[in-house]
C-alpha cells in the first residue's frame, strides 16, 4: 500500500466547502473536506445518509444543482486543472471522458425513451467524435466488455426491458466507454440483490485493472467497502472523521464513530445477544451541535469536544483521525 | 397494442349509441319546433301543421332514433329544411373553415406555449417564469369574444391591417387556387390568434409542470454527467420525456378541431360548425343538429383513443405491452 | 391542542406543524398568490356590501339621468335606461360569484362521491362510473342548456343544475386518480391490517389527503364557471334580466359604438371578470405548488 | 284564391313560378330547386359560397329591355355581427347595407364621409301581447292601466336614441297605410302612474295582504313576461316595466329564452296551454291592411295560430269580415279605421312602436335613394349607376 | 415441534396474480408469486424469510395476514384457518396479527398527528373506551418504543426515519398482538439506527413473548435475529431449518451462493477468493424455468433438474431442502 504515496495523486481535493441555502436555513453539506485519489486506487467513502458523501463526489464535476447548492470554497485539482474554476465548456470535456459517474438507481438512471445503444453512442460521439457506425460498433464492444450476453440485440433494446443488474452494467459500459481516469461510483450496488451485487462488484474490479482507472466508491454498506476499497474515508455530518487503508480501518479504528459503526453492524461472525449501539439520531445538518458534531452520541465526549473540533491529524503513517481522544484513550473525562 | 385498440373501439360503440339515444330524448322534450320560426302572416296554421308533420313527424323518440340510425347506416343523414340541402353538404361547407381555424390556432398555441413552458420550467421561480405564468393566465382570463372584439376593432377597423369579416374576399372568387388560399389564410390570421391565445396558456402550464417533474429525475443527472451540453440535456433528453403528457393533450384537443368556436366565428363572420350548431339549435333544425352531434361525439370518443395511441407511440414502455 | 390529561403531559401545540399549517406557510411565500387572495377578498366584500349601502336600487329606472358617464352622483355612470351601474355591477358580482360557488359546490359533491366510489371499490363500479362520466363529457353543452332551461324554466337554479351536472366528470377523475394511488400506500395497508372500517378509512385517511387536490380544483373551477357564464350570456342563455351578472353586463361591449364611446358600460364588468378569473387561476396555481412540497423552491 | 276579396292583391307579391321547371315529386326535390333558380328576372345567379357571398349578374336578355340593368350585377356578402356593417361600409368593402334603426348608427353614417342615409317608416310594428284568458289580464281596464304605467316615449329614446327614427305605436295598422285612422283618433296612453294606480284600484285590484302586490279574490297581480335575447329592445322595455309597474303594485317576472321557444310557448301551444302572461315581438304587415289570420283575428286563436292573446270581440270580427267584402277603397278605409280605433281601446295586444328602417348607402351609388316602405331596393336596380 | 405449540402453520400457500391480455382482458397467464409453500412458526420464536427481490417473500407475509386474498392454501393461527373466517371474525384476529413495513415515509398518514395514528385502532376495537384512556396507552407505547411521549401531537414529517419506524412499531403493538410480520422493517434505515431498531425488536419479543416473521434480503441481520430461517427462490422455499443448520451446514446450492456472495468485513472471508458468483439474471416470475426453478443458474444443474421439480426432503429433523443433488455439495 505504501508505494502508492510517492506517486503524484490523480485528484487532489483541498478544503472543499459545498453549502445549501434551503428554506430551513444554511446547510453545510460538505464542510472543509480534503483528500487525494491516487492512480489505480479504489478510495472508499463511507458514512450514513446526510453525511455529505454523495455531495462530495457530485461536487467533483460540479454536478450539484446550484441553486440551492453553492461551492463556497476549496480546490479540486484534477489533471492540472481546478474543477471549480474551469469554464463550462472545459468541464463538459472532462465529464464522461476523464471523470465518469455511475449512480445508485439503475431503474431510473437511464433515459426510458432512448435505446441503450443510442445512450452509449452519445458519449462516444461527443468525446471521441466518432461517426454513427463507429460509435455503434464501439457501443457493442463496450457492452461486451461488461459481459452483457448478446450485445447486438441489447443495443436496440429500451431500458425498461432489462433487469436492474443488466442496467447497472449498461451504466458501467457507458461510463467506461471513453476509458476515464476516474470512475465515481455513488452507491452503485445498493439497489441490487446480493448475487447480482457480487457480479457487479467483481466486474468493476476486473475493469479497473483492464482500463487502469481509479475508482471513488461511495456507499453506506461497510461490508461492501471492506470488499472493494484500498483506502477508506469515513464521513460524518459533512466532515471527514477518519482516513486510512482498509485493513487498518476494520482492525484498528480510532475514531469513536468508526468504532461504533463497525461494532453496530451485524455480520456473519457476530455472536453477541445484543448489537452494540450508537445512541441518538442521525444529525440534522441544518442545526448541528457546537464543536464536534458527533459529541452528543460519543461515549468519550468531553467539554473540549463540545466547544471545538480537532483537525484531521496523522496519528499513525497514513492514518488520519479528527478526534481529540482517538481510540477513546482515557482522559479526565469531564 | 392491436388488442387494446380493438377493445377501445368496441367500447366506443355503446357509449356513442347511448349519447345519441339520450340526445333524442332531450330533443323530444325541447320546446318549439322547426316551424315555430315562421312569422309569415299569410302562412295559415293548417299549412304550418302540415309542413311540421312532413318535416318532423311526431313519433315517439325511440322510433325516431331507430329510423335515424337505419338511415344513417346507409349514409343518409337527413335533410336540412332551412338550407334546402342534405345535412352532409351543409356540414361539409362549414367544417373546412372550422378545421383550418382550429388547426392554425392549435399550431400557434403549441409553437408558443410549449417553448415558453420549457423556458419557464428551466428557470423556475425566476422573473421570466413568473412573467410567462402571469401572461398565460391573462390569456385564460380574457373572455374570447371580448378579446376578439378588441383585436378586431384595433387591428381591422382602425388600422385596417386585416379584413373585417368573412373567410374570403368575394372579388377573387374566381381567382386561381393559390391566391384563394392566400386570401383565406389572410382572413384567418386574427381569428386564429384569438382562438390560439387561450390555448397557449394551457399548453404552457402543462409543459411547465411536466418539465419540472422530468428535470429532477436521475437520467437527467446522468446526461449531465456524460458531458452533454445543457441545451442537449434539456431539449433532447428532458423534453423528449416531458413530451409524453403533452402529446395526450393534443389528442384531447382533436375534437376541438371540428367542434368550432361559436364566439370567434360569430365575431369574425366565419362559416364554422360552432355557429352552425347554435343556429341548428335555435331554429330546431333537428336533422342538422343530430348530424353535427353524431360527428362531434364520434370525434370526442376517437379523440381519447387517439390520445392513448399517441401516448403509446411516444412512450416505448407502452408500445410492447 | 388542549392539554391532555394522563400523567400531566402537556403536548406542544401542533397547529404550527399541521399539514395545513405547512401549506399556508408555503402559500404565503408566493407573493402573486397573496396579492390575488387580497384582490378576491376585496371584490367579494364589495359584492356583499355595496348593494346594501348604495342609495340606488338594482333596477331603479331614472330616465332623466340616463347614459351618464361616471360622476360624483353615479360613481360608475348609468346605462341606457338610467339604472345605476355601480350598484348593478356589484349586485351582478354577487350573482356571478354566487352561481360560481353553487356550481362548484354541487359539482364537487357529485364528483367527489362518484370519484371516491370508483377509486375505492374499483372493478365493476369503477368501469361503470367511468363510462357514465365519458357519456357526460361528450354531451353537446349548448343543446342541453337550451332544452333544460326551456323545460324547467330559465332560472338561476336551472343554470346551476345544468352547469354542475355537465362538469362533474373532471373532478370525479381527479379524485378517482388520487384515491387509486393513495390506496397503494403502505399506511392504507396498515389500516386494513389494523381492521379499521372502510368508512373510517375513506373519511379519516383517504379524504384528507384528497381534500388538498379538491381545493386546487375548486379555485380553478370558480374561474372557469365565471367564464362559462359570460359565454352563456353571449348566446343569450345567461341569467334572466333584469338581474345583472358580469356576463350579461359585458354583452354591451358587442356594440362597436358602445365599445368606442360608452366605455363605462363594459369596462367595469370586463375588469371584474378579468381580475376575478386571473386571481382565481393564480391562487389555484399557487395552491397546487403549495400542497405538494417537492415542487417548492 | 277561392273567393274574390280585395286582400288577394297581397298574393301577387311573390314571383310567378314556371310550372314545368318547378314541377316536383318529393318535397326535397322542390327545395333543391332553390339552389338552381330559373333566372328570368333582371338579375341572374352567377355563383355563391354558403355563408360567404351570393353573386348575381345582370340578365342581358331580360324581356323588358327598357328596364335592363345599367350595372354589371350585385354581390351580397354575409356579415354576422351587426356592429361591423358600418365599419365594412366605411372600409369600402360594401356599397350599401341595412343596419339597425338606432340613433348611434344614424350618427355614425352621417359622420361618415362618402356615405349617406336613406330612412322611412317601416310597414310593421312591435307589439306587447297580453294573455287575455288569464284572470289578471282579462279586464280591459287592467291592460290599459299597465299601458299608462309604461313610459313608452322614454323607452323609444332609450332604445332607438331619437324619436324621428321611430314613432309611438297606437293601432295595429301601419302609419303609412291609407287605412290609418290618424293620431288624434287614438289614445296615446301617455305615462301617468297615478291614473294607472287608480284604474287598477277601480278594477278591484287592491293590496289586501299588504305584501306590496295588488291582488283580487286571492289572485296576486303577478305577470310573467317572455323576452328573447336575439334583440335588445324587449330587455330594455321589460326592465323599465319592472321598475314602473313595481311602483303600482304589479309584480313582474321576466323570463329570457330564445326566439323559437317564445314562439312555441305563445303561438304553437294549444289554447289553454299557452304558458305566458305577456310577450313582445315584432310583426311585419303586408301591403293590404286586412288583419285576418293575424294577431287580432279571434279565429287565429289555435295551435300554430298568430293570435296568442285569445281575445274575442264580436264587433271587431264583424268589421274584419266587412272589410273583406267591400271593394271601394274609401269605404274599406273607414271600416279599418273604425276597427283600428276599437283595438286601440280594447288593447288585447298593445302596439309599442312603429319602427323605421334605415339604409346606409355609399355616395358612389346613385339611384337607390328612393327606397321606401312599399318599394324594395330590388325594384330600383334598373336605374342604379356607379361612378 | 409438538402439535400444540405449532403457533403459526402455513400449508400449501399459493398466490397467483393473473396477467390480463387479449381483446377482452381475459386472463392469459399467471405470475406465480408464491407457489405452494408450507412452514410453521413456534410461539415466541422468530422465523427469518430470506431471498432476493421478486422471490415472493413480501407477498407471503401480506397474504398470511389476508391483506391480499390468497389463491389457495391455509393459514392456521393456533389451529384456526383465518382464510375461512368471515370479515367480522377476521376483525377479531386482526388484533392478534400485525405488520411493520419497510418504507418509513409511506407507512404513516402525513395528515394525522402521531397519537391518532397509534391510538386510532384501539378506539376501533374498543380496547379503550374514551380518548383519555387512549392517550394514556399511547404515552406508554411511545415510551416503550423509545419515543418522547410529549411529541405525540406532532406530525410524521417532523420525525427522522428511525423515529418513524418506532412509531410504526408502536402502532403495531397498540392492539397487543402475538404475531408480527416485519416486512424488511430495517432495510431502509442507516446502520446506526438499524441496530437500535433491531435491539428494540428483540427487547419487545422477549418482554411481550411476541412471535416474528422477519422478512429481509440482508443475511447478516436475519442471522442475528432469527431462530429458524427459510430461503426462498422464485416463489418457492428451497431450504428451511434452524439458524445453525442454514448458516453453517447448508445443503442447497442457492443458499451456498447467497452466503458466499454476501460481502463481509471479516478478513479471513475476504482473502479466500473461492467465491461463488452466480451467472445470469433472476428469471421473471411470470414464466419460471421448468423443473427445478434454480437450474438455469445452478452450477450443479443436470438433466433431471431441468425436467423434474424436486420434492422437499427432510434431511434431518426440521431441516428441509428441495434439491436433486444434495450429496454433491458436501465434497
Amino acid at each position: 500500500m505504501s508505494e502508492m504515496m510517492e506517486k503524484k495523486p490523480l485528484l487532489e481535493v483541498k478544503n472543499l466547502k459545498t453549502y445549501f441555502h434551503s428554506a430551513g436555513g444554511l446547510v453545510k453539506a460538505v464542510d472543509d473536506v480534503s483528500f487525494d485519489v491516487y492512480e489505480g486506487e479504489t478510495l472508499g467513502i463511507v458514512g450514513e445518509s446526510g453525511c455529505g458523501k454523495s455531495i462530495t463526489c457530485m461536487s467533483l464535476a460540479r454536478l450539484v444543482e446550484c441553486p440551492p447548492g453553492k461551492y463556497e470554497g476549496g480546490e479540486i485539482l484534477f489533471d492540472g486543472q481546478d474543477m471549480l474554476k474551469i469554464s463550462d465548456a472545459e468541464l463538459r470535456k472532462i465529464r464522461g471522458n476523464k471523470i465518469s459517474y455511475i449512480f445508485q438507481e439503475p431503474m431510473t438512471s437511464l433515459n426510458p425513451v432512448f435505446k441503450i445503444g443510442k445512450q452509449i453512442e452519445e458519449v462516444l460521439r461527443v468525446h471521441r467524435n466518432m461517426s454513427k457506425e463507429e460509435a455503434k460498433k464501439e457501443a457493442i464492444h463496450a457492452l461486451d466488455l461488461v459481459r452483457i450476453p448478446n450485445p447486438e440485440r441489447i443495443v436496440n433494446e429500451y431500458p425498461f426491458a432489462l433487469s436492474g443488474g443488466m442496467r447497472q452494467r449498461v451504466m458501467i459500459a457507458m461510463a467506461l466507454a471513453c476509458s476515464p481516469k476516474l470512475l465515481v461510483a455513488d452507491e452503485p450496488t445498493t439497489a441490487l440483490d446480493v448475487t447480482i451485487q457480487a457480479q457487479v462488484l467483481d466486474l468493476m474490479n476486473d475493469l479497473k485493472k483492464e482500463i487502469d482507472t481509479s475508482i471513488l466508491f461511495i456507499t453506506h454498506d461497510l461490508s461492501v467497502i471492506a470488499e472493494m476499497a484500498d483506502r477508506v474515508m469515513v464521513m460524518y455530518a459533512g466532515k471527514v472523521v477518519e482516513l486510512a487503508d482498509v485493513n487498518t480501518i476494520f482492525e484498528k479504528p480510532l475514531h469513536p464513530y468508526t468504532i461504533g459503526l463497525i461494532s453496530s453492524r451485524p455480520d456473519m461472525s457476530t455472536t453477541s445477544d445484543r448489537l452494540n449501539v450508537i445512541p441518538g439520531n442521525v444529525p440534522d445538518l441544518s442545526d448541528l451541535p457546537t464543536g464536534c458534531a458527533f459529541n452528543p452520541r460519543c461515549p468519550y465526549a468531553s467539554d473540549k469536544c463540545r466547544e471545538g473540533i480537532s483537525e484531521l491529524v496523522e496519528v499513525e503513517p497514513n492514518h488520519f483521525v479528527r478526534c481529540y481522544y482517538p481510540g477513546g484513550e482515557k482522559h479526565d473525562g469531564n | 397494442m392491436k388488442n387494446y385498440i380493438i377493445r377501445r373501439l368496441l367500447q366506443i360503440i355503446p357509449v356513442f349509441l347511448g349519447i345519441l339515444f339520450i340526445l333524442f330524448f332531450i330533443i323530444d322534450k325541447a320546446p318549439g319546433s322547426i316551424t315555430s320560426n315562421i312569422m309569415d302572416p299569410t302562412m295559415t296554421p293548417e299549412l304550418k301543421a302540415a309542413l311540421q308533420e312532413k318535416l318532423d313527424p311526431s313519433l315517439p323518440f325511440y322510433v325516431k332514433f331507430f329510423n335515424w340510425l337505419s338511415e344513417a347506416m346507409k349514409g343518409n343523414f337527413g335533410y336540412s329544411f332551412k338550407h334546402y340541402r342534405p345535412v352532409i353538404d351543409v356540414i361539409g361547407d362549414n367544417i373546412g373553415c372550422t378545421f383550418a381555424l382550429s388547426l392554425v390556432a392549435l399550431i400557434i398555441a403549441m409553437l408558443i406555449g410549449i417553448p415558453c413552458g420549457i423556458i419557464s420550467a428551466t428557470k423556475q421561480y425566476s422573473l421570466v417564469d413568473n412573467g410567462l405564468t402571469v401572461l398565460s393566465l391573462v390569456g385564460l382570463a380574457l373572455p374570447t369574444f371580448f378579446f376578439g372584439l378588441l383585436l378586431l376593432k384595433v387591428l381591422a377597423v382602425d388600422m385596417k391591417l386585416f379584413p373585417i369579416f368573412g373567410l374570403m374576399n368575394p372579388l377573387n372568387a374566381k381567382a386561381d387556387f393559390w391566391t384563394k388560399l392566400g386570401d383565406q389564410a389572410y382572413h384567418l390570421v386574427l381569428p386564429a390568434i384569438v382562438l390560439g391565445f387561450a390555448e397557449i396558456a394551457s399548453f404552457m402550464r402543462y409543459t411547465r409542470s411536466s418539465m419540472l417533474e422530468v428535470i429532477r429525475s436521475d437520467y437527467i443527472r446522468t446526461a449531465r454527467a456524460k458531458g452533454l451540453s445543457e441545451k442537449i440535456v434539456i431539449y433532447r433528453h428532458a423534453f423528449r420525456n416531458a413530451m409524453i403528457p403533452i402529446v395526450t393533450l393534443i389528442g384531447f384537443r382533436l375534437p376541438g378541431l371540428i367542434s368550432g368556436a361559436v364566439m370567434t366565428e360569430t365575431i369574425f363572420s366565419l362559416p364554422g360548425v360552432g355557429k352552425l350548431s347554435v343556429e341548428a339549435v335555435s331554429t330546431r333544425n333537428y336533422p342538422l343538429l343530430l348530424g353535427i352531434n353524431a360527428m362531434l361525439t364520434l370525434a370526442t370518443l376517437f379523440g381519447t383513443l387517439v390520445a392513448d395511441i399517441l401516448y403509446a407511440a411516444v412512450d416505448p414502455r407502452i408500445k410492447y405491452h | 391542542m388542549t392539554t391532555m390529561s394522563g400523567n400531566g403531559m402537556t403536548l406542544e401545540s401542533s397547529k404550527k406543524y399541521s399539514y395545513w399549517g405547512g401549506v399556508w406557510d408555503r402559500l404565503r411565500k408566493n407573493k402573486l398568490a397573496m396579492v390575488s387572495l387580497v384582490v378576491l377578498f376585496i371584490i367579494i366584500l364589495c359584492c356583499i356590501f355595496v348593494p346594501i349601502f348604495s342609495k340606488y336600487t338594482l333596477s331603479e329606472v331614472t330616465m332623466a339621468d340616463r347614459d351618464q358617464a361616471p360622476s360624483a352622483v353615479h360613481w360608475l355612470g348609468t346605462d341606457n335606461i338610467g339604472r345605476d351601474l355601480f350598484t348593478r355591477l356589484f349586485y351582478g358580482g354577487r350573482v356571478s360569484l354566487g352561481v360560481a360557488v353553487a356550481v362548484t359546490a354541487l359539482e364537487c359533491i357529485i364528483g367527489v362521491i362518484l370519484g371516491s366510489l370508483a377509486g375505492f371499490f374499483g372493478g365493476k363500479v369503477d368501469t361503470a362510473i367511468m363510462r357514465i362520466s365519458e357519456i357526460f363529457m361528450c354531451f353537446p353543452f349548448l343543446m342541453i342548456c337550451i332544452t333544460l332551461q326551456a323545460v324547467f324554466g330559465n332560472s338561476i337554479r336551472t343554470l346551476i343544475i345544468i352547469l354542475s351536472v355537465l362538469s362533474w366528470p373532471s373532478i370525479a377523475r381527479i379524485v378517482r386518480g388520487q384515491i387509486l394511488s393513495l390506496r397503494e400506500m403502505d399506511y392504507m395497508e396498515a389500516c386494513r391490517a389494523l381492521g379499521i372500517s372502510n368508512k373510517r378509512q375513506i373519511f379519516k385517511h383517504l379524504f384528507p389527503n384528497v381534500l388538498a387536490y379538491i381545493i386546487v380544483y375548486i379555485t380553478l373551477s370558480m374561474a372557469s364557471v365565471i367564464l362559462t357564464e359570460t359565454s352563456l350570456s353571449f348566446l343569450g342563455l345567461g341569467v334572466n334580466p333584469p338581474t345583472p351578472t358580469w356576463g350579461n353586463l359585458i354583452q354591451e361591449a358587442r356594440n362597436l359604438y358602445i365599445l368606442q364611446h360608452k366605455w363605462w358600460y363594459w369596462v367595469p364588468p370586463g375588469l371584474m371578470i378579468f381580475l376575478s378569473i386571473l386571481c382565481f387561476n393564480i391562487l389555484g396555481d399557487g395552491l397546487r405548488d403549495a400542497i405538494d412540497p417537492k415542487m417548492q423552491k | 284564391m277561392v273567393d274574390p276579396s280585395p286582400a288577394n292583391i297581397q298574393n301577387f307579391t311573390y314571383g310567378i313560378l314556371e310550372d314545368e321547371y318547378y314541377a316536383h315529386g318529393s318535397f326535397e326535390e322542390l327545395s333543391s330547386k332553390n339552389n338552381a333558380p330559373m333566372g328570368a328576372g333582371k338579375l341572374v345567379l352567377e355563383g355563391w359560397e354558403p355563408k360567404q357571398y351570393v353573386s348575381l349578374v345582370a340578365n342581358n336578355d331580360y324581356w323588358d329591355a327598357a328596364n335592363k340593368l345599367k350595372i354589371e350585377g350585385v354581390l351580397f356578402t354575409n356579415i354576422e355581427e351587426d356592429a361591423l356593417l358600418l365599419a365594412a361600409l366605411q372600409n369600402g368593402d360594401i356599397d350599401f347595407c341595412q343596419p339597425q334603426a338606432k340613433a348611434e348608427n344614424v350618427e355614425q353614417v352621417e359622420a361618415m364621409p362618402g356615405a349617406h342615409l336613406v330612412s322611412y317608416l317601416a310597414n310593421g310594428y312591435t307589439f306587447m301581447c297580453f294573455n287575455t284568458t288569464r284572470p289578471t289580464l282579462e279586464q280591459k281596464e287592467v291592460r290599459q292601466a299597465l299601458l299608462y304605467a309604461l313610459d313608452r316615449p322614454s323607452f323609444l329614446t332609450a332604445e332607438y336614441g331619437s324619436d324621428q327614427l321611430v314613432s309611438l305605436g297606437m293601432a295595429p295598422i301601419s302609419k303609412t297605410s291609407w287605412a290609418y285612422p290618424g293620431d288624434d283618433a287614438l289614445n296615446r296612453y301617455d305615462y301617468d302612474l297615478e291614473k294607472a294606480a287608480q284604474m287598477l284600484e277601480d278594477a278591484g285590484w287592491t293590496d289586501t295582504d299588504g305584501d306590496g302586490i295588488r291582488d283580487k279574490n286571492g289572485v296576486p297581480l303577478e305577470l310573467n313576461w317572455l323576452v328573447y335575447h336575439e334583440a335588445t329592445w324587449p330587455g330594455t322595455l321589460s326592465g323599465m316595466a319592472y321598475d314602473s309597474w313595481g311602483k303600482i303594485g304589479v309584480k313582474l317576472n321576466i323570463q329570457q329564452m330564445d326566439f323559437n321557444t317564445v314562439a312555441a310557448t305563445t303561438m304553437d301551444a294549444a289554447p289553454g296551454e299557452k304558458d305566458f302572461d305577456i310577450y313582445t315581438m315584432g310583426f311585419s304587415l303586408s301591403i293590404d291592411p286586412d288583419p285576418t289570420g293575424g294577431l287580432f283575428d279571434a279565429d287565429a286563436y289555435s295551435a300554430g295560430g298568430y293570435n296568442a292573446s285569445g281575445f274575442r270581440d264580436e264587433k271587431s270580427q264583424e268589421l274584419m269580415k266587412a272589410g273583406l267584402t267591400e271593394f271601394d277603397q274609401d269605404k274599406r278605409a273607414e271600416i279599418y279605421k273604425e276597427w283600428a280605433v276599437l283595438q286601440n281601446e280594447l288593447v288585447p295586444t298593445a302596439i309599442v312602436a312603429y319602427r323605421s328602417e334605415i339604409w346606409a348607402v355609399s355616395d358612389r351609388v346613385h339611384g337607390l335613394d328612393d327606397i321606401g316602405v312599399y318599394t324594395d331596393f330590388t325594384q330600383l336596380l334598373q336605374n342604379v349607376t356607379l361612378d | 415441534m409438538t402439535e400444540t405449540n405449532k403457533f403459526i402453520d402455513v400449508r400449501h400457500l399459493k398466490q397467483y396474480f393473473p396477467i390480463k391480455g387479449g381483446v377482452f382482458q381475459s386472463t392469459v397467464g399467471y405470475v406465480k408469486a408464491v407457489d405452494d409453500i408450507s412452514f410453521t412458526i413456534n410461539k415466541g420464536e422468530v422465523m427469518g424469510l430470506v431471498g432476493e427481490s421478486g422471490c415472493g417473500k413480501s407477498t407471503t407475509g401480506r397474504t398470511m395476514l389476508k391483506l391480499i386474498n390468497p389463491t389457495e392454501g391455509e393459514m392456521l393461527y393456533e389451529g384456526v384457518d383465518i382464510f375461512k373466517l368471515s370479515n367480522a371474525e377476521l376483525k377479531k384476529y386482526r388484533t392478534k396479527m400485525q405488520i411493520v413495513f419497510q418504507d418509513p415515509y409511506s407507512s404513516l398518514n402525513p395528515r394525522l398527528p402521531i397519537y391518532d395514528i397509534i391510538g386510532e385502532a384501539m378506539l376501533e376495537h374498543g380496547i379503550v373506551s374514551n380518548r383519555e384512556e387512549m392517550m394514556q396507552k399511547v404515552f406508554e407505547l411511545m415510551d416503550k418504543c423509545g419515543l418522547f411521549p410529549e411529541q405525540a401531537g406532532r406530525y410524521p414529517h417532523q420525525f427522522s426515519g428511525g423515529q418513524r419506524q418506532r412509531i410504526c412499531i408502536a402502532r403495531a403493538l397498540a392492539l397487543n398482538p402475538e404475531f408480527i410480520v416485519c416486512d424488511e422493517a430495517v432495510s431502509a434505515l442507516d446502520v446506526s439506527i438499524q441496530s437500535q431498531i433491531i435491539n428494540l425488536l428483540k427487547d419487545l419479543q422477549e418482554s411481550m413473548g411476541l412471535t416474528y416473521l422477519f422478512i429481509s434480503h440482508d443475511l447478516s441481520v436475519v442471522k442475528f435475529i432469527s431462530d429458524s430461517v427459510a430461503v426462498m427462490y422464485l416463489g418457492e422455499i428451497v431450504e428451511m431449518g434452524t439458524k445453525e443448520q442454514i448458516f453453517n451446514h447448508y445443503l442447497h446450492p442457492y443458499t451456498e451462493a447467497l452466503l458466499s456472495a454476501a460481502p463481509s468485513f471479516d478478513p479471513r472471508k475476504r482473502q479466500n477468493s473461492k467465491r461463488i458468483i452466480l451467472q445470469g439474471d433472476l428469471p421473471s416470475p411470470s414464466n419460471p424455468p421448468t423443473g427445478c426453478r434454480f437450474h438455469t443458474r445452478c452450477p450443479l444443474a443436470n438433466e433431471k433438474c431441468k425436467k423434474e421439480s424436486p420434492k422437499p426432503i427432510e434431511v434431518e429433523p426440521g431441516h428441509m431442502v428441495k434439491c436433486h443433488c444434495i450429496g454433491v455439495l458436501s465434497e
